[in-house]
């Protein structure tokens, strides 16, 4: 009976701390439900939606990034390059081309980011913050320094149409975001391919030798990563019917903080798309209900920065803690309850 | 059993930049046997097999399989011709679950039509299917969701074989498959092999233990330096014709036997306790002494160990150095008490493999090297010479990476190490795990000099002779206790291992 | 025993191993390895020599302009030469590195009105105690360093915001007196024999120190076994705990000595003094030859690194060469020489993977 | 265990629904409601003896409109040096086409909510919300302040919240010029009145609003660059150091004078152009260079900072020894003003912050009050030198 009580509570913890993430959205967004003001109305939750769905999107690759136990410095620019080819080609070739190549570009990007980290092994903190630098460069000089506007009739009706509300919750652009998040977490969750990608951030050697190509893995996982923050980029751009030439900047750390609250480790091999797409929920709420009681960005970032401390001290604290108990022989923690009983049993 | 030849490889070569690891090796396997492979460390067993495994894409020479010429260049060619591989080193993915360690690479997917490619993973099938392969190994207890970093380490080791078992190989490779499992579980494996081996799968198995060659293997084939020197059928050779095989000149005796003088009491261990890892040690040692601490892999001796030098903290009992109580909070303070202790993890605790020998043999005395706050380390330029004379360490040129030597001179620099800060008490936990015949004589020598001049060693050795034939008393371990102490005289490789499987008197 | 002895002899044999010198490397790569990072910095020197012999460019090979380079790169010297022994220590970065600039500097200004010296050290203080949450953090409970010290600057930057309200302070209206304030704004404008800036004399001052530290002190010797490999390092009594969370406070101290020169210079206390130094630092750091695994490289590579971003900065502006332009040619160097380097380590096998 | 978090998950979905169900339809109603008499009390308010921070008035209206020139047919097939290539941006919004702009309810500006959506934090900003306060305070407005940290996406979202609270008027500061049309054109179709303010927008924004205010940038500049010029005897050698790209100052701070002096003092010629951002040791790396490059045929720089740029190129200057070389910069912080007053920075054109959101306001209150709006109103145009810069003490940030 005893012990059967004792592998409940651990359970119990296991599972909390497992689905920790949906908890804290829980109780952010009860929160804001009950006390902010005008935060529980359509409209409210739909500007949340829109809001959250750059940076949900960009959030898929990037955790495929960390997922393969590699970073990726490079998502903000990514976002910036992928609007700014897609709007500046859109006069000359229209949406149907250009929006692809917008696309098309973020995936080369990454396919560069991937083959020198894969293929020249070089450290992929490195190579993406040069890239960051060599993107923020490409950009000022294709642009001439001059942000891109389109006022055009047809520019506008896109826009429109990405941001307006069809469903309750939904515009088309969140649903662009919201597919492909099923998608993705879909794909990692129950596919081979998907599962490879954590096999190959859980241990690449093992997986080079069960014969998945690492390096292609790697690759792929950058180019997806270059793939997604082109489509949240070039979406975003849409809808704001204008590239500005610093617009992804402000994802890069909002992206990583998500990831990292969602429960994807720096480590490579755990995380879940899912997780990471709720933990920008979280954070959106949580802005949303900042603004709604009228407090500034200082306590904004203030409380992200204590909820990003709390969840790397809590995650680092818990492995230190196994760490501790790890190899721990069952039969003798058994045996020394014994004698706890019988030592109690005696003084009594 | 059919004699016909289901691997052969001819004319193989394998350069590594500067060096010829595998030298136009002539090897082949027949149908259902178990072919051990020895050597010394370094000569070029490990590439060999590794050349088989697919890990090289730039080998010379010629590999047929089946009578067919093959071409191995990644893992996924050799496993499509049924080759499978069990590393020396656990080769996991820790973060992730059982069963996906087990089916890595071949996990089974939801279809419509029978062995169509679906796109989804059958969950149900891959349970269904792991818990097959567990079985092979008795880990059948174990929930195949579990992730590995949930399970102990020779659990590990056991996921390891189900995975290269549950392939159905026609050839498999086992590199030291039996380094980090206990008597059981080796009895178990070999059970398995002899199965294995009935159905008609050839197994290639490579060990440093001869007796457990001797016990399996059908034919053995011997390399040196990279070449082959022969293959020889079990019955033609006996152990003493292999040892000099492998290291190329004949050795009358492995260890010698020296009779410790019995000092004044070092050390005294009273109730020491960590829960769920060992209760209520007891034992003394004294100056001069080689205290060997025998017992299954998983007894609790490193956790003992661990303890005693403030790696890991205690519950209850006492530690008394020359009869002051110590209170030893981490490694730093054993290190000045005079407890010292060579992990038997040598690549992930031991050594720095980035770095250069010197300053691998000099990290445990940085503080000694240091006066007035400025840390020389040409001051320990004289210890460092004398350590590296003293333990042949090849080559003596003490700005070598680590990584580059051989295991066996990694093994000595380990040691070095642990000799250059002058301890008081030595725990030396499996100290010649995985080296070859020559480093392990130099490495005894060592021991024995040590105990000589006075040090107190405690000697944690899964290989018998050595344990038996250095130690002056054993300590039996067996799950977290202390069952049995053993003089000089009542030591034999056969009452030991009674002993630690808590069997004989 | 003598006997045995020569039988060892016999025993060891020419084993199997990797021979560096043996290595084939391409000439660069050889080139970098003999050099080092100032292999790279002389050919920017003679690149702009050439330049200038040719009458592309003038002035380059004059005192005043090496002068120049260096005044200008002194700040992110004594920044970059701080995060190096994180670096070192085998924890890529302390990207809280410019939010402990801006609060260090504003924390002086504030403090002014008590007078100079005491500013100094109670703003030394607090940068400090900001390394210190990173020490415990990162040292004690192995908390991944970048995402960590991502949080603390978060944090950091919130409380300075929260407390300040969004506004910037100015020396000479918070100080108790002229003279304060005059010593404040000196910092980063005094002068030596009228050419050599007291940023630069810091600089050179914590090169000297730093150097020592991690060559000559039992803290030096044990970060590099720390940094390359930290259960090894535990395992040999090293306090790796310790010694990381030292890294991280002597990382702290030159952000805070940093947040104060950057302050003096523009005159205000703001929470976005500093901003952009995190990663300008990390890849002076790595050009500078040290890497992100940790236990290689030195403090004198580190400044040849910094002094190479100055070099390449000059001679991009005499060469006329756009800023958006300049952005994308010193990424793709930055790739280039740690992509080399890494290289050449690998295939002399110092490096694995 | 997984149960017990379907549930609760479920109730969350379930609360949210009701949520919506109950708040689902139209959010609050607009406020104002027309008192009697309220028209004449806002028309009797002056705000013209409000002053800034720094003494100065904090409304000065009249006298900053300047003649607008004809549209040249296409402005970007003219050279850059030619004032009229910048029309487009210099005169946006002067010949825009007013799109279903609100009728003003002219019942008086008193009680009315605004709601004020700015770029980011800086002091600049503080300074900028505390004139629209002070205005807003002399009209009795409820004013609300958003700041989205130089976000877009999160200026988007302020829009949209701004937008689902219904006020009277909306003024925004938009990110990016050529953000503001669409985020103009939402407002507009969600029919609240908006007005523009301090960065110059895309022409197109400007018909979705009733009214740009804001600072003449290039008109600012044009006579910045005339001081100079003559200051500089009209030729020399000069160099710019560039506003961050991504918006008008960026342009108006540099091809502004290059435009404008390439008719007034053509001798004068362009050496180089760099953008080092807003940190002083960057910009000091970069004039030091310049010095060594140009040496003594620079004779000028126009900054488009006064403090961490001005200090920065003070720096390379005295470090170099050259007294001589004219600097002029945009701007009145308290650095600039320092400079100015101790003889090292020539001129400083006067960018008023407070006056900046307080024109907003003024603006918005005229529009309920039922006054002509002019489609494009100044700031007050005024280069602050060392003769009369003591009158512009203390500084407004």
């Amino acid at each position: 009976m005893r012990k059967l009580q004792i592998k409940d509570k651990q359970q119990l913890i296991s599972t909390i701390d497992k689905n920790r993430i949906f908890i804290l959205f829980g109780v952010i967004f009860l929160f804001m439900a009950l006390f902010a003001p005008r935060f529980m109305n359509v409209f409210n939750l739909t500007t949340i939606m829109r809001t959250m769905s750059l940076n949900a999107t960009v959030a898929i690759g990037f955790t495929l990034i960390l997922v393969i136990g590699q970073l990726d410095l490079s998502i903000g620019t990514i976002i910036t390059f992928a609007a700014v080819v897609g709007l500046g080609l859109k006069e000359s070739v229209g949406f149907g081309l250009s929006v692809p190549l917008a696309v098309a570009a973020g995936g080369v990007v990454g396919l560069i980011n991937g083959i020198l980290v894969a293929k020249a092994k070089i450290n992929s903190f490195i190579v993406t913050l040069g890239m960051m630098t060599v993107l923020q460069g490409t950009i000022y000089t294709i642009t001439g320094g001059n942000s891109i506007s389109l006022s055009t009739p047809d520019a506008f009706a896109i826009s429109d149409w990405l941001a307006e509300m069809f469903f309750p919750l939904l515009t088309p652009r969140v649903l662009i975001t919201i597919i492909l998040v099923i998608l993705a977490s879909f794909g990692m969750r129950r596919t081979r391919i998907g599962r490879n990608f954590y096999m190959v951030g859980g241990n690449s050697q093992t997986a080079w030798l069960a014969g998945i190509d690492t390096d292609r893995y790697t690759i792929a996982a950058f180019v997806i990563s270059g793939l997604t923050a082109a489509v949240g980029g070039i979406l975003f751009a849409m809808e704001s019917a204008a590239a500005t030439l610093n617009m992804g900047n402000s994802s890069l750390m909002y992206v990583i903080s998500a990831t990292i609250i969602g429960g994807t480790s720096m480590a490579g091999g755990k995380g879940g798309v899912f997780k990471t797409f709720v933990a920008v929920l979280t954070l959106e709420v949580l802005y949303n209900g900042i603004i709604l009681f009228g407090l500034g960005n200082e306590v904004k970032i203030f409380l992200a920065g204590v909820i990003l401390a709390a969840v790397i001290l809590y995650e680092a604290y818990t492995s230190y803690r196994r760490e501790k108990v790890l190899g721990q022989r069952p039969e003798l923690m058994k045996e020394l309850e014994r004698d706890r009983e019988a030592a109690a049993a005696s003084s009594s | 059993m059919l004699n016909t030849t289901v691997l052969e490889m001819t004319k193989v070569s394998k350069a590594f930049p500067g060096t010829l690891a595998v030298d136009n090796v002539d090897f082949s396997v027949e149908v259902g046997e178990i072919h051990a492979l020895c050597g010394e460390n370094g000569a070029g067993k490990s590439t060999l097999m590794k050349i088989i495994a697919g890990s090289y894409n730039d080998y010379t020479g010629h590999v047929y399989i089946s009578g067919k010429e093959v071409d191995l260049h990644t893992p996924s060619k050799s496993k499509s011709f049924g080759i499978e591989m069990i590393y020396q080193e656990l080769s996991l993915a820790y973060p992730l679950s059982i069963a996906e360690n087990v089916l890595a690479g071949r996990m089974p997917m939801k279809s419509r039509k029978k062995n169509g490619k679906g796109l989804f993973i059958d969950k149900d099938k891959m349970v269904r299917e792991t818990r097959r392969c567990l079985k092979m190994v008795g880990l059948d207890h174990l929930d195949p969701m579990l992730p590995i970093e949930d399970i102990s380490q020779h659990e590990g080791q056991l996921v390891e074989i189900a995975k290269a078992l549950g392939n159905n190989p026609c050839v498999l490779v086992m590199d030291e498959p039996t380094s980090a499992l206990s008597r059981e579980d080796v009895k178990r494996l070999f059970t398995i092999m002899r199965n294995l081996k009935n159905r008609g799968i050839s197994i290639i198995y490579i060990s440093h233990h001869l007796p457990e060659i001797f016990e399996v293997a059908d034919r053995i084939t011997v390399l040196r330096d990279g070449k082959k020197i022969a293959t020889r059928e079990k019955a033609d050779i006996t152990s003493e014709e292999l040892v000099q095989m492998m290291i190329g000149h004949s050795v009358n005796e492995f260890y010698s036997h020296a009779d410790h003088s019995i000092n004044e009491i070092r050390l005294s261990v009273d109730n020491l306790t960590r829960n769920g890892f060992f209760h209520k040690v007891s034992f003394q040692a004294r100056k001069g002494e080689v205290l060997g601490l025998g017992g299954l892999s998983g007894a609790g001796r490193s956790e003992l160990a661990r303890v005693l030098c403030g790696l890991d903290s205690r519950d209850s009992g006492t530690v008394q150095i020359d009869g002051k109580e110590v209170k030893i909070r981490n490694m730093g303070q054993a290190l000045r008490k005079g407890i010292a202790y060579l992990t038997e993890n040598r690549k992930t605790e031991g050594l720095a493999l980035r770095l250069n020998l010197g300053e691998n043999i000099l990290a445990g005395i940085i503080p000694q090297l240091t006066r007035t706050g400025i840390y020389n380390s040409r001051r320990g330029f004289g210890i460092l010479s004398k350590l590296v004379k003293e333990l042949s360490i090849y080559p003596p040129d003490p700005l070598r990476i680590v990584n580059n030597l051989s295991g066996g001179n990694q093994q000595k620099v380990l040691l070095a190490k642990w000799m250059a800060s002058e301890p008081k008490v030595l725990i030396l936990d499996e100290p010649t795990r995985g080296v070859d015949i020559g480093a392990k004589m130099i490495i005894h020598q060592s021991i024995e000099r040590l105990a000589q001049e006075g040090h107190t060693i405690l000697l944690i050795s899964s290989d018998l002779p050595e344990l038996v034939a250095l130690s002056n008393r054993i300590l039996i371990m067996r799950q977290g206790h202390i069952i049995r102490e053993m003089q000089k005289s009542e030591c034999t490789e056969e009452s030991v291992l009674l002993a630690a499987n808590g069997e004989g008197v | 025993m003598t006997e045995q002895k020569t039988q060892h002899e016999h025993i060891v044999q020419p084993e199997m191993q990797l021979d560096a010198r043996a290595v084939k490397l391409n000439i660069f790569s050889k080139f970098l390895h003999t050099l080092g990072i100032y292999g790279i910095a002389g050919l920017f020197v003679i690149f702009g020599i050439v330049l200038q012999v040719f009458g592309v460019i003038n002035g380059f090979l004059s005192v005043q302009n090496m002068l120049n380079i260096v005044d200008a790169v002194a700040l992110l010297g004594i920044v970059a030469v701080g995060m190096a022994f994180v670096t070192y220590s085998g924890h890529y970065a302390d990207l809280s590195a410019p939010t402990t600039m801006a609060l260090t500097g504003i924390v002086c200004v504030q403090m002014l009105r008590y007078g100079f010296l005491p500013a100094i050290l109670i703003s030394l203080a607090v940068g400090i105690s900001v390394g210190l949450l990173n020490a415990v953090a990162i040292g004690k409970f192995k908390a991944n360093p970048i995402i960590w010290t991502l949080a603390v600057s978060y944090v950091t930057l919130g409380v300075i915001r929260l407390v300040w309200v969004n506004k910037q302070i100015y020396p000479d209206v918070m100080a108790s007196s002229q003279r304060a304030s005059d010593l404040f704004d000196a910092i980063y404008r005094l002068r030596f024999f009228g050419k050599i800036a007291l940023p630069v004399i810091i600089l050179i001052i914590l090169i000297i120190i730093y150097t020592l530290l991690m060559t000559r002190t039992q803290f030096g010797a044990q970060l590099k076994i720390t940094g390359a490999a930290r259960k090894a390092a535990k395992f040999s009594g090293i306090n790796v705990e310790r010694i990381i969370g030292a890294a991280f406070l002597v990382s702290a101290v030159s952000a805070a000595i940093g947040g104060l020169v950057v302050t003096s210079l523009s005159r205000v206390g703001a929470w976005y003094n500093g901003a952009g130094y995190d990663f300008r630092a990390v890849t002076a750091i790595v050009i500078g030859g040290m890497t992100l695994a940790g236990g290689r490289g030195s403090i004198i590579g580190v400044v040849g690194g910094v002094l190479i971003i100055g070099l390449m900065n000059n001679i991009m502006t005499l060469l006329g060469i756009g800023t958006f332009s300049q952005d994308m040619i010193r990424g793709a160097i930055f790739i280039i020489v740690v992509g080399v380097s890494a290289k050449s380590l690998r295939s002399l096998g110092r490096d694995d993977a | 265990m997984k149960k017990l978090v379907k549930l609760l998950f479920v109730g969350l979905m379930l609360l949210t629904a009701a949520g919506l169900v109950f708040a689902g339809g139209e959010a609050e109603e607009a406020a104002s409601g027309a008192v009697e008499g309220n028209l004449e009390a806002s028309l009797a308010i002056d705000v013209s003896v409000l002053t800034a921070a720094d003494g100065q008035p904090l409304i000065k209206l009249g006298g900053q409109t300047r003649p607008v020139p004809e549209r040249p047919a296409d402005p970007s097939a003219l050279p850059e040096t030619d004032p009229l290539h910048w029309w487009d941006m210099e005169f946006a919004g002067w010949n825009s086409v007013k799109t279903n702009i609100p009728e003003s309810p002219k019942d008086g500006a008193i009680g009315k909510r605004i709601v004020m959506i700015v770029h980011g934090d800086h002091p600049w900003t503080t300074a900028c919300s505390n004139g629209a306060q002070k205005v807003a305070d002399a009209y009795d407005i409820d004013l609300k302040i958003m700041s989205p940290n130089w976000d877009l996406a999160v200026q988007n979202q302020m829009i949209d919240q701004a937008i689902n609270e219904r006020p009277d008027m909306i003024l925004l500061i938009p990110l990016d010029a050529k953000t503001a049309p669409q985020q103009a054109r939402k407002i507009n179709r969600a029919g609240v009145p908006l007005i523009l303010f301090n960065t110059l927008p895309s022409a197109e924004a400007m018909d979705y609003a009733i009214a740009w205010t804001g600072p003449d940038d290039f008109g600012q500049f044009r006579i910045l660059s005339r001081l100079w010029a003559d200051a500089l005897g009209k030729e020399g050698g000069v160099a710019y150091v560039q506003h961050a790209p991504g918006g008008s100052p960026y342009f108006a701070r540099c091809f502004g004078p290059i435009s404008e002096l390439s008719e007034y003092a053509p001798e004068i010629t362009v050496l180089d152009k760099q953008a080092p951002g807003f940190e002083a040791d960057k910009t000091m790396q970069l004039v030091s260079d310049w010095l060594t490059r140009f040496g003594d045929e620079l004779k000028g720089i126009c900054a488009a900072d006064d403090s961490a740029q001005a200090l920065g190129i003070f720096e390379a200057l005295s470090k170099a020894g050259r007294e001589d070389v004219i600097v002029v910069a945009a701007g009145n912080s308290k650095v600039g003003m320092d400079l100015v007053k101790d003889g090292k920075l020539y001129a400083i054109t006067y960018q008023t912050a407070e006056g900046d959101g307080a024109l907003a306001v003024k603006t918005a209150a005229d529009w309920f009050n039922g006054l002509e709006i002019e489609p494009v109103r100044y700031l007050p145009q005024h280069m602050i030198t060392v003769e009369d810069v003591e009158d512009f003490y203390p500084p407004q940030w």
